[in-house]
């Protein structure tokens, strides 16, 4: 491909580039979602945030996660990047792209893998407030992991 | 000798991004056990170990040489 | 807003310019969905595609979409960009763009729009193939309208 | 006097993308009848009728002035 489909970079994110990676003449559907640094969560305000994260493992499970939503949905390509360091409101955390011949795949395989990211991909985010700071545990709403360990596996949809 | 790569809230606490355990070989249970016992690293108990970049399982072993990794739960997106 | 919000435009569309519309400091969430010109359909091969809009009730009707999505997900930002005229493979004929807090509307409601355009929008596509042409029917696979019109007011989802 | 817009494949078969009709008041099934009986354009019962760009049912009436539009099946996106 001569382009890295999943990529932790530090500079800013541009949603083109990462469109570009996934079209194709058989696509008549490209999805994208576009996580942004939000100014509000549950009524505090986040002044910025800073994300770390362990960039070869990262890549490596973002990789992972295509290799799934390939599995499941086959004639789709997908491509992730995921920005670290400090951001500020409104800025791009991380972008997904999915394309495929027929739409429905492209929606289901896109919110797959922002799931799945939120799962397993070594990346944490710190939450910087005007009056605090603190590692944000993940965002499923779960102090740890389930069963000991995340669903490495990719279950089912 | 063992080294461990620590990240987010641990690696604040720890105050250090790397750990050396003078270990040879241990599993990954024990690896925990020491990490509270010796750095008091209580939130160990709530990660995940990644070994060479593959999440582990408790009885899992370490060997030298291995990239070890301590996952706190993970907030990506 | 000073843009508009639901276009229907003659020109190739950039997928940036319809993602700017709905950004905002309360939005965590940007989806989009970039409908483009495949090259086979059904096996047959297309060469290029010629759409056609009654373009003053497409507008409104994309307004109306709009506004149901509003409805449906409160905190959604909705902005809609169709062309007309030749395009080629590849080329993009249609992008939403929907912005919200939380990812799970914008995907919901991301994908409810493009529905209901392939139900309510006048527009219709031409395909040219290498032996022929034919004005598509709709492409929810029916022949005419269900129930002798199309579903105005935008059912449960 | 109304004036009726066609698109689309009917716009080809009837060779033209306005047609007007001689007729002051009557419903859009009267015109459906028309447009079929007059000008041949059978994919009429296929389609919806549009009366200044909002949909319109069978026993809706037009009156002079009105912008009718007749919609096949929609296929964008």
């Amino acid at each position: 491909m001569g382009q890295e489909l999943f990529q932790i970079v530090e500079s800013p994110i541009e949603t083109e580039t990462v469109i570009n990676k996934v079209k194709g003449r058989e696509m008549g559907a490209i999805t994208t979602f576009i996580g942004t640094v939000r100014e509000y969560t549950n009524g505090k305000r986040t002044i910025y945030l800073a994300y770390q994260a362990y960039t070869s493992m990262a890549e490596k499970m973002l990789a992972q996660i295509g290799g799934e939503i390939q599995e499941k949905w086959p004639g789709t390509h997908v491509a992730i990047t995921h920005r670290v360091g400090a951001l500020e409101i409104s800025d791009i955390a991380v972008v997904i792209a999915v394309s495929s011949p027929h739409r429905k795949a492209a929606y289901q395989a896109n919110e797959y893998a922002i799931e799945r990211i939120k799962q397993i991909v070594p990346i944490w985010k710190k939450e910087h407030w005007d009056d605090g700071e603190a590692w944000l545990g993940d965002q499923l709403e779960q102090k740890a992991y389930p069963n000991g360990k995340p669903e490495i596996e990719g279950g089912g949809l | 000798m063992i080294t461990v790569l620590l990240f987010a809230q641990l690696q604040e606490e720890a105050r250090t991004a790397t750990l050396t355990i003078n270990e040879d070989v241990l599993t990954v249970n024990q690896l925990k056990n020491q990490l509270i016992n010796a750095y008091q690293l209580y939130q160990v108990n709530e990660c995940m170990i990644a070994i060479n970049e593959e999440y582990a399982l408790d009885i899992d072993e370490i060997k030298p040489g291995d990239t070890v990794a301590v996952i706190p739960p993970v907030s990506g997106g």
